[in-house]
């Protein structure tokens, strides 16, 4: 599982890692089920860190019009 | 035609002039006639002199046109205006202008004449000193308050002149230098008013006299007069008369005028032009003032107008400045990236999903395969089972010792056990007989041998 | 006589004994008759394993797919 | 016999195994039948692997849509 | 983050570093997102300043034209 | 500054110092407030001395049509 | 002994040297104001001589004398 304070772009990564694994014939169910998880997980945390971001940036843009 | 009614009848010009010349030629007087009279009006060409006589003293008298040939002139005798002449020579009429005319051939000066002459003499030698060289000459003062004026107490001119200065301008105080000025010696006491008046500390001199005759204005042409005036630290001015004649005290003097009126003119000029000039310079001199005020009032204002302009202009830069950063820093707005990310984590989340999918159906699949191929396989293995069975049930049918019953024989019993042979049997006796398809019961009846049978 | 818990094939095995006996001539007909009748007892109990087996495949089946 | 806590593909290499006894002659009835049985019960255990970890599957991705 | 008693010129200059900076594409989204936010600060401390500057102006010119 | 008793003149000159320094682009914000502000109060002083300059050429002139 | 004439003359020389310098663009303002009033007191004195006011001219030319 990622940490926190990890970077977006790794978390993005990860994903990729993980939808790959997932097409391998090889992976088990339930490697399988525990790699969707985290990737649920992870897409998850990228969402809210993008969310944030972007309430950050409305923000600071309405901060800026109205002064 | 008769001689006389010829002359009445009107004739040409021409004619006239010819008539004259010819009336003229035939007077011998005419043809060596001596004239006495003063020379004016001289006018020496490159090979004659023209000049007119008049009679001595006489103003817009007569006068006689003259023409001598320079190579009459006499050596001893110095031509010029005002000399008293005698002039002998032939009245001729001059043609062109239908004038007469003497034409000269002696000149010789004559009585008063010989005064001029000397006069002449004097003049030239004073000249010669330079004593009326324009260079010697100083300026009259502009603005004289102290005037003195050597005059007589008695004389006409002098009245005229004091009244009208202290009529026009009583800040200028004039002092009478009290002298004789005609008669014999009259230049001695002239030169030493002169030289009073000269002494008095006034800083103007004014010479002069009323009108009077050529002899009675001559001791203003005296050497004795000339060199006073030269001598005089103070300007002179000096006013000789009411003619245009000039006197050798006009020549030695800074300046001269023709008559006291002029001299008055002279001696105020400065002041009236003062007294023009003044309001002029006070008009100029506020004008001036109000310009430099207006200038500076257009200097403040300009400066307070830049002072403004540039506020405003940095004002604007700087807001351009902001403006372009905002621009700069809104084309970089990472909401952009941000829907990028976004749909990026989207497609991957997709991609998550089918792979979750694809996971779950392979698995599904494998598991089904193996569900389809167990009961087939122990169906297979029970149907093995059964064929074994089945070919074991065919195999015990083919040996089943009942058999034979089928084909008609049958089996006797007595008391269960199988007779093989009749001498096992005793009549009477109870036995069971087993056909192909059920069984029967029967008793013995008889016993019977067969051949052989032992 | 085979025991009632042998197994299906030891009791094919007896048959195939029996019918070999059966099938020599010196074979008494008391004997033989024995014999048949044995055979028959065996051929009947085997066709009870058989079916046993196959309801226990059908029970087994069943309950897999109740499951 | 397997484990309860055998892996979804332990199980079905298991299936495979009792496939391949089952085809084979030498296999007797009552092993037949134990077999199917084992089998029959693997695959059940292998649905319910299945059924869990789709649900598993199916948990992540709401608790993901929710998030 | 700049300073409030920082004077206008530095501000724009930070402003124009956080421009070039996001610019580049090797800035992370989380770095563009403080360095936007912080520009959008600048931005609007910048037009403070200035408005600030021209009512003291506009102090000045009314004081002038009084006296 | 300028000091109080300088000349029209050299507060002029100071005012055109002020307005190319407030036109030249490296002058501050903060330095062109004050600029102004300066420039302000010189026009203010030079007006006072232009209308004291303009009262003594109204004296003078009084004075002279009386006498 | 100044000459009382002259000493008119010097007037007459300064009123007109004065209004040059007064026209003269590098004249500064106080020293505008100055000549000014030094010029009025020259044309007004010169006026009044000229007007003859009797005591003026005796009193001046005593002065003058005296002087």
């Amino acid at each position: 599982m990622s940490e926190p304070g990890e970077a977006f772009e790794q978390k993005l990564a990860r994903i990729d890692a993980i939808v790959k694994e997932l097409a391998n014939e090889q992976t088990t169910l339930d490697r399988g089920v525990a790699l969707f998880q985290e990737g649920r997980t992870l897409i998850t945390a990228c969402e809210a860190l993008l969310k944030g971001a972007q309430e950050q940036v409305e923000a600071a843009t309405k901060s800026a019009s109205k002064a | 035609m008769s001689e006389d009614e010829k002359l009445r009848a009107p004739m040409t010009v021409a004619e006239f002039s010819q008539r004259m010349s010819d009336l003229f030629a035939r007077v011998p007087r005419f043809r060596d006639i001596a004239v006495s009279g003063e020379i004016t009006g001289m006018r020496p060409s490159s090979n004659a002199i023209y000049f007119d006589l008049k009679d001595q003293g006489a103003q817009g008298g007569p006068v006689l046109s003259c023409f001598l040939r320079a190579d009459r002139v006499p050596n001893d005798v110095k031509l010029a205006d005002g000399l008293a002449v005698v002039a002998r020579g032939e009245i001729i009429n001059y043609g062109p202008r239908s004038r007469y005319s003497l034409t000269v051939r002696e000149i010789a000066a004559t009585g008063l004449g010989l005064l001029f002459l000397e006069f002449q003499a004097l003049k030239d030698r004073l000249q010669r000193e330079g004593l009326f060289n324009d260079d010697r000459k100083r300026a009259l003062p502009r603005f004289p308050r102290k005037v003195a004026v050597v005059s007589t107490r008695e004389g006409k001119g002098v009245e005229d002149f004091v009244r009208e200065i202290e009529k026009r301008a009583s800040f200028v105080h004039l002092r009478l230098f009290d002298t004789r000025v005609q008669g014999i010696g009259a230049e001695r006491d002239i030169a030493a008013a002169i030289e009073r008046a000269d002494r008095s500390g006034a800083e103007l001199i004014v010479l002069g006299r009323g009108g009077g005759s050529y002899e009675d204005l001559f001791p203003f042409n005296r050497e004795e007069v000339v060199r006073a005036i030269v001598a005089a630290q103070t300007p002179v001015l000096t006013a000789i008369g009411h003619s245009a004649d000039i006197h050798l005290a006009d020549l030695a003097a800074d300046e001269h005028a023709n008559t006291p009126s002029l001299a008055v003119e002279r001696v105020l000029a400065g002041w009236i032009k003062a007294a023009e000039w003044l309001p002029k310079m006070s008009e100029r001199l506020g004008y001036a003032a109000q310009r430099r005020l207006d200038r500076a009032t257009h200097d403040v204002e300009m400066r307070s107008r830049a002072v403004d302009a540039a506020m405003v202009a940095r004002f604007a830069t700087l807001q351009t400045k902001i403006v372009q950063r905002e621009r700069a820093l809104a084309a970089l707005d990472p909401r952009a990236r941000l829907a990028a990310r976004a749909a990026a984590i989207a497609t991957k989340s997709e991609q998550l999903q089918a792979s979750a999918v694809a996971l779950l159906r392979r698995a599904r699949t494998q598991l089904e395969v193996r569900g389809e191929r167990l009961p087939e396989r122990v169906a297979g293995l029970a149907l093995r089972k059964r064929s074994l069975l089945d070919l074991r049930s065919a195999a015990l049918r083919g040996v089943d010792p009942h058999a034979p019953l089928e084909r008609g024989y049958a089996i006797v019993l007595r008391d269960g056990i199988a007779v093989r042979s009749a001498q096992q049997l005793q009549v009477g006796d109870e036995v069971r007989a087993r056909f192909g398809r059920g069984a029967a019961r029967a008793r013995i009846e008889r016993i019977e041998r067969e051949e052989g049978e032992v």
